[in-house]
């Protein structure tokens, strides 16, 4: 059989494929990234620099920018040989958390309004 | 054929409707409306479950092995056509109901005001540990297991729960909702018959759940004056001490009256659930839990 | 009839049709492994979603108790996120080491991320020991149980990184870095950098917005 | 020293725990007895308990699931009589204190440890199969992922004897599962016996997603893997995602009952509400992870009994991953009464009712497939048409229900307990039926007996709807859930209907479990030599029944969907197959000690013993760090002992050269 499976060796257990990872300097610029995002955060959320009602969402533009930086830089995803896994698991994960916080949000602050005192008129 | 669900759908609703009580046997505009959605959403499911039921065992008894006649054509099954017919059928009977859901949602939102000619009763319900409390604020007075409600008048029950969660739930009169320690939930109902019907929590509770039962009376207005002067006349006061001994666990607890009620006692109850048993007053600071963190 | 129809098919079956639409076999084992942990992580990620979403639900339940404002510390915050941001690139340095089979360097790295690692956690610690000392501890309001619950579960998650880091430490000094042990290191990369993650979550939405 | 821990725990005044701890016990001890007595204990060990076959595993976990399915029966029976004779002023014989507990124990216990067990149990015996895979991804995980749920199921038994178990329901709503209501520990036992069969579920989840993405036969591409692999891929990724929420919500009730935190209490600013949103959260995406695997079933079932290929695979597979995807949006449809506002109990209304699309599509496709088929009534395909009658009755009542102010009026009735229970039996229950059925020979190499077979179907059909339909009626008169007792004597004789219908499905289960003695008593008659003893048309059917331990001595090469099918039409000569060595996983004792340590450490958080949580704690790291140390996990099939046993299993039966 051995012949045949010339395409598709019986890979399973045990057998090394290096991939390719990053190198020092892809870290390096990772790291210089993350620090610069993270410096922005603080910055915005203790300056007036943002306009004061946008600041919230400015947050939780770098913290995206940040959680990318992190994907790329430090988890190397994209790269390497069979990523798109990786990538719609990812996707999916991601979906579900999206679900699960700003559903559970939309649902418990409108439950909130609802049992004020007075009702709507 | 074509009023086939239909039928189908009133026939189950008859055989229901000949017993009193329960959803089919409404006494009350709300109840009325759920009735009719009820089974007008369960006709428009018909459309499509009745002929896949009959499709199912059509097929299965026509297509049986041993069927010589059955035509069984070789080749490739035709799919893009029947494909596309089996995600379009679905797909419009969920669109029309999506339709009804959108607007019967609104209209019959709990919290919607009826708009009847008489302004709404306000009633407050608290559910204790097992039965359930009704304070007429504007009367001053109170009853335990036993809601009197004037017909033709749209009662507004404000809700609360001075211990576990508790759903109030009169059938016949319709829509039910939560009772919720420390939170106010809100529901309009009317009676539009005088009569008695069962209500109890729809949510368990604990040991004495079964019991936590009341009965709903609906009598003419000129009733329901004279049974509120009669209550107000006799009995004793649901004072902080009265409310105390009353909020102790107790079963099956025969429905009794209050001649009079200590001001704001729904709003203390509120107080005191939220700031833990034993600690009424403290609770001065304590927050609505309705500011969210942004986010 | 049976196997025997199986080996009958004609083998070849063409690269480019199947390669890329997950048709080339059972992937290598480092492959299986790392892409069990990646799922892993993401579960444990929804975990995070859940504590995440009950802090944005609480935090403004204070029952009287402190608020936000008055008890984070904005520079020790900073300092913690700098411990973590570093401790990832030294992670990511020291497992570039252990793919070229360098464990002298890996070893230093290592330590470099153990130690900051530790002081993430001592800052924590201390930070959440003076909470507590104010009177301002996890039972105090549904706001500071929310908090001590998610801080805390992504402290025991370092704390967890850095003892498996011991282990693995300890695997290295015996066994070398052989593939085994390679694969496990990728594991706790993975974990390690994922702990980041969570924490750009916790800083944004738990300190930077709670005293904004 | 023991904590709370007393003789009191033990229920001697309670006659009805008592004599049936006592049956239980001695039933245990006779069966151990018996065990130890024929010398069987180092077979039972080297065989089953430390290994990580995912056939055995798989079979260990259907044994479960069908053994904790006999332990929900008996609630549900004991339930069915208290409510038929408890009406008006009569009491019934269980006090509400008693009946909370059945009913808590029975949704618990028929959720987490029969329908999931089943669930898994298929999925873990067939998936590998049909992938053409040597086993999991990771088998000593899978291991310790049966174990834990075996841990968690003993706990939830041992509270039948030591305590007692929650009153709380099957969804343990707090403030009512709040140390101030609930200071006893059977809440605590219910959330811990949870929590570590959690744990398990989700590392099953983790295996399972990265299984029948990255260990594939050659040539399986996505669109060539059998319908069942798809449902259970969408199973786990729903599980992946959906547990830790459900993990995370414990942790919070926990660490309120433990520590008196405020998550879900009335005081300490808590918020009651966000535990059920939490708990739907995970709760509905749940209901999908139990039906996904079984409409996995009912596709594979109807294809193979049609004698055809299914209905448009295409959207059976986007129904698939659309009812996956939705499954996370529809959550708030469980409590639309807690007084949500229009817009938001409308939106989730009508995500609801989306999902009856890609159901109704696949039921489509079932039915295009027996269309111009050669239908074989054998008693798996009487389950899915069957189950395609019944569910849809159910479906539609789900749909009903999703109709927010029809909700309002039934919510928490007697209706709503029939609508789960018609989608649970007639779906999942049937489903997994039907799968013991149809997998069966392939597990143990002989059929099962048809007559008694088809007799079961009747029984369980028969019985669901006697059992069911009058809680339809009963719902719809206004009669909610959960009721020790009776108000209404009016609805006695739909209640007495119901006890039948329960009695009938016992009958059921009789017919069941006779068929299982006769088919064992028969089995040299019954043995299936060819491996395929329905025709079928995926991967598993082309190995020998049973499996050898490596699945296929070589590799097969997959060419199109239906690959056994295709072989089959293809069907030219082998050339002699040439066997190469294959690592295989060696059997560990790992899952078994670890569980033994969570059930130790579970037991001594119940009852407050601290020193045996931190010992037990410890033993169980102790053995991850060992079982994670060890390198020498696989052991080697020569390829000369691979030829060996294929010789003795197909040398007769080898096509001529
Ligand atoms: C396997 C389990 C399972 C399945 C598959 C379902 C399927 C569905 N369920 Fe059910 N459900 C439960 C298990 C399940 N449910 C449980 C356990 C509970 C209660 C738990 C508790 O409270 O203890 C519950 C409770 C429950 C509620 C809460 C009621 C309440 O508490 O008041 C609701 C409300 O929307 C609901 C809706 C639905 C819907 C819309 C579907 C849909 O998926 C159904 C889709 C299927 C069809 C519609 C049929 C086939 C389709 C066609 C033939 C096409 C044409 C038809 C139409 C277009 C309508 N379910
Ligand atoms: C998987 C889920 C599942 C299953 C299968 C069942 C099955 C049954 N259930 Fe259950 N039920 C629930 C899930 C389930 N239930 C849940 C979640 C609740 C809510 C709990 C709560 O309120 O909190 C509930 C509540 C519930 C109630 C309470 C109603 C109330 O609140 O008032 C009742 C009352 O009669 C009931 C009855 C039954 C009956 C008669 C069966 C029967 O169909 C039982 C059938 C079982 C068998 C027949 C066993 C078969 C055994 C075998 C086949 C073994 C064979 C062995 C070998 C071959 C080796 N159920
Ligand atoms: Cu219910 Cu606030
Ligand atoms: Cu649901």
């Amino acid at each position: 059989m051995d012949g045949d499976n010339q395409a598709f060796p019986d890979r399973t257990p045990g057998v090394e494929e290096r991939e390719p990872t990053a190198n020092y300097l892809s870290y390096t610029v990772g790291l210089t990234l993350a620090i610069l995002a993270t410096i922005a955060s603080f910055i915005v959320s203790q300056t007036d620099l943002l306009w004061p009602p946008g600041i919230p969402v400015g947050l939780v533009v770098l913290a995206f920018a940040q959680v990318g930086i992190h994907l790329v830089f430090f988890l190397h995803l994209g790269s390497g040989s069979d990523h798109t896994n990786n990538i719609l698991a990812l996707a999916f994960g991601v979906l579900i958390v999206f679900l699960v916080i700003t559903g559970s949000i939309w649902i418990i602050s409108n439950l909130n309004e609802n049992m004020l005192p007075m009702p709507m008129e | 054929m074509r009023h086939a669900p239909n039928a189908a759908a009133l026939i189950i609703a008859a055989t229901l409707a000949g017993c009193s009580g329960g959803i089919f046997d409404p006494k009350g505009p709300i109840a009325a409306a759920q009735q009719e959605l009820l089974i007008n959403s369960t006709a428009i499911m018909l459309v499509v479950v009745i002929p896949v039921i009959l499709a199912t065992l059509g097929f299965a008894w026509w297509y049986r092995a041993s069927n010589g006649r059955a035509r069984r054509p070789p080749g490739e099954n035709y799919e893009g056509r029947i494909e596309f017919v089996t995600w379009s059928i679905p797909a419009l009977i969920v669109i029309l109901l999506s339709g009804v859901i959108w607007i019967s949602t609104w209209q019959l939102d709990p919290r919607r005001p009826i708009g009847a000619k008489a302004g709404a009763l306000r009633v407050e319900v608290v559910a204790l540990d097992w039965k359930w409390l009704f304070i007429y604020p504007d009367l001053g007075v109170a009853a335990v297991n036993q809601l009197v409600i004037p017909v033709e008048t749209p009662i507004r029950f404000v809700l609360t729960s001075a211990t576990v969660m508790n759903s109030f739930f009169i059938p016949q009169l319709g829509s039910q909702i939560y009772a919720m320690g420390g939170m106010t939930t809100h529901l309009y109902l009317l009676a539009d018959k005088p009569g008695e019907y069962s209500g109890f929590s729809a949510m368990f509770s604990g040991d004495g759940f079964s019991d936590m039962r009341f009965i709903a009376k609906a009598v003419p207005a000129g009733d329901f004056n004279a049974w509120v002067k009669e209550v107000s006349g006799a009995g004793s006061v649901l004072d902080d001490d009265g409310y105390a001994a009353l909020a102790k666990p107790s079963k099956a607890v025969p429905p009794r009256t209050y001649r009079s009620v200590r001001p704001n006692l729904f709003e203390h109850i509120i107080d005191q659930t939220v700031s833990g048993p034993g600690n009424a007053g403290i609770g001065a600071a304590w927050c609505r839990p309705v500011k969210q963190a942004g986010g | 009839m049976t196997v025997a129809a199986i080996q009958a098919v004609p083998s070849v079956v063409p690269t480019e049709l199947v390669r890329g639409r997950g048709g080339g076999g059972p992937a290598p084992k480092r492959t299986v492994v790392a892409y069990g942990f990646w799922i892993f992580i993401l579960s444990d990620i929804v975990m995070f979603s859940g504590l995440f979403a009950a802090y944005a639900v609480l935090s403004g339940n204070t029952a009287g108790g402190p608020k936000p404002v008055e008890l984070f510390n904005l520079r020790n915050v900073f300092i913690e996120t700098m411990c973590l941001l570093f401790s990832s690139y030294t992670c990511g340095l020291g497992a570039l080491s252990a793919e070229r089979r360098e464990p002298g360097r890996f070893l230093i790295f290592a330590l470099f991320t153990f130690v900051l690692g530790s002081a993430f956690l001592i800052i924590e610690a201390s930070e959440f020991a003076s909470m507590v000392a104010k009177g301002a501890g996890p039972s105090r309001s549904a706001f500071l149980s929310s908090f001590f619950t998610l801080v805390g579960t992504h402290g025991v998650h370092v704390t967890a990184g850095l003892l498996w880091l011991v282990y693995l430490v300890a695997q290295v000094m015996t066994k070398g870095l052989r593939s085994s042990v390679l694969r496990r290191l990728l594991c706790w990369s993975l974990f390690w950098h994922a702990l980041d993650i969570v924490w750009v979550g916790v800083f944004t939405l738990v300190y930077l917005m709670g005293v904004e | 020293m023991l904590g709370r821990l007393t003789w009191a725990a033990i229920p001697f005044n309670e006659p009805l725990p008592l004599i049936s701890m006592g049956v239980v016990l001695i039933v245990i001890l006779a069966v151990l007895a018996l065990v130890v007595i024929k010398g069987w204990v180092p077979y039972l060990w080297r065989e089953w308990l430390t290994s990580v076959d995912h056939k055995r595993i798989g079979v260990m976990y259907m044994t479960l699931g069908l053994v904790m399915l006999l332990r929900g029966f008996a609630d549900a029976i004991m339930m069915r009589t208290q409510q038929t004779i408890a009406i008006g002023d009569a009491q019934g014989y269980l006090p509400p204190d008693h009946y909370n507990q059945i009913f808590s124990a029975h949704g618990t216990i028929m959720i987490f440890f029969v329908a999931m067990p089943l669930v898994i149990g298929l999925m873990n015996f067939v998936v590998p199969l049909q992938l053409g895979a040597r086993d999991v991804a990771f088998p000593t995980l899978n291991s310790v992922s049966f174990w834990l749920t075996a841990a968690g199921a003993l706990l939830i038994n041992v509270s039948l004897v030591v305590g007692n178990f929650a009153r709380t329901s099957w969804w343990n709503y707090p403030p009512l599962s709040e140390l101030a209501f609930s200071p006893d520990v059977g809440v605590d036992y219910y959330l811990w016996s949870l929590q570590i069969s959690g744990i398990g579920t989700v590392l099953t989840g983790v295996n399972f997603v990265t299984t029948i993405l990255k260990v594939r036969a050659p040539g399986m591409t996505y669109f060539r893997m059998p319908v069942f692999c798809w449902t259970a891929l969408a199973a786990n990724m729903l599980i992946v995602a959906a547990f830790p929420i459900l993990t995370a919500t414990f942790v919070m009730l926990l660490l309120d009952r433990y520590l008196g935190m405020h998550f879900f209490t009335n005081d300490g600013g808590g918020n009651p509400m966000m535990y059920p949103n939490l708990f739907w959260a995970w709760g509905h995406p749940e209901v999908y992870i139990l039906i996904l695997p079984a409409f996995g079933v009912y596709s594979e079932v109807v294809a193979t009994f049609s004698g055809k290929a299914l209905f448009s695979y295409r959207s059976m597979v986007l129904a698939t991953l659309g009812i996956c995807i939705l499954s996370f949006m529809v959550w708030l449809h469980h409590f639309f009464t807690m007084g949500a506002g229009a817009d938001v109990n409308a939106f989730f209304g009508m995500m609801s009712t989306l999902i009856a699309v890609p159901t109704g599509v696949k039921i489509f496709n079932w039915l295009f497939t027996m269309f111009r088929g050669r239908v074989v009534f054998t008693t798996p395909m009487l389950y899915a048409v069957g189950f395609m009658v019944t569910f849809v009755i159910g479906g539609l009542t789900g749909v009903l229900l999703a109709v927010p102010p029809v909700d309002f009026v039934l919510h928490n009735s007697a209706f709503l307990v029939a609508h789960f229970h018609n989608v649970i039996i007639g779906g999942v229950v049937f489903g997994a039926l039907a799968g013991y059925n149809y997998w069966f020979p392939k597990a143990f190499g002989f059929t099962l007996d048809e007559r008694l077979g088809k007799a079961s179907f009747w029984c369980w059909l028969v019985g669901f709807y006697l059992a069911f339909t009058p809680l339809y009626v009963l719902g719809l008169k206004g009669m909610t859930r959960r009721l020790q007792h009776i108000p209404d004597p009016s609805w006695q004789p739909w209640l007495l209907v119901a006890e039948v219908g329960a009695i009938v499905i016992f009958a059921g289960i009789l017919c069941q479990i006779a068929q299982l003695y006769v088919s064992i008593r028969g089995r040299e008659q019954r043995r299936d030599l060819s491996g395929d003893p329905w025709n079928g048309r995926t991967l598993e059917w082309a190995t020998a029944s049973p499996p050898p331990a490596y699945n296929f001595a070589v590799l097969p090469q997959v060419e199109s969907i239906d690959a056994f099918w295709h072989m089959k039409q293809a069907g030219r000569n082998a050339p002699a197959p040439s066997y190469v060595t294959i690592e295989m996983p060696r059997n560990s004792p790992v899952g078994f000690v670890i569980a033994f340590f969570a059930v130790v450490t579970g037991f001594a958080l119940i009852w407050h013993i601290w020193w045996l949580v931190v010992l037990g704690f410890l033993a169980a790291v102790v053995m991850v760090l060992v079982a994670g140390w060890s390198d020498d996990r696989e052991r080697e099939v020569s390829a000369a002992e691979i030829a060996q046993i294929e010789q003795a299993r197909l040398g007769p039966r080898q096509p001529a050269e």
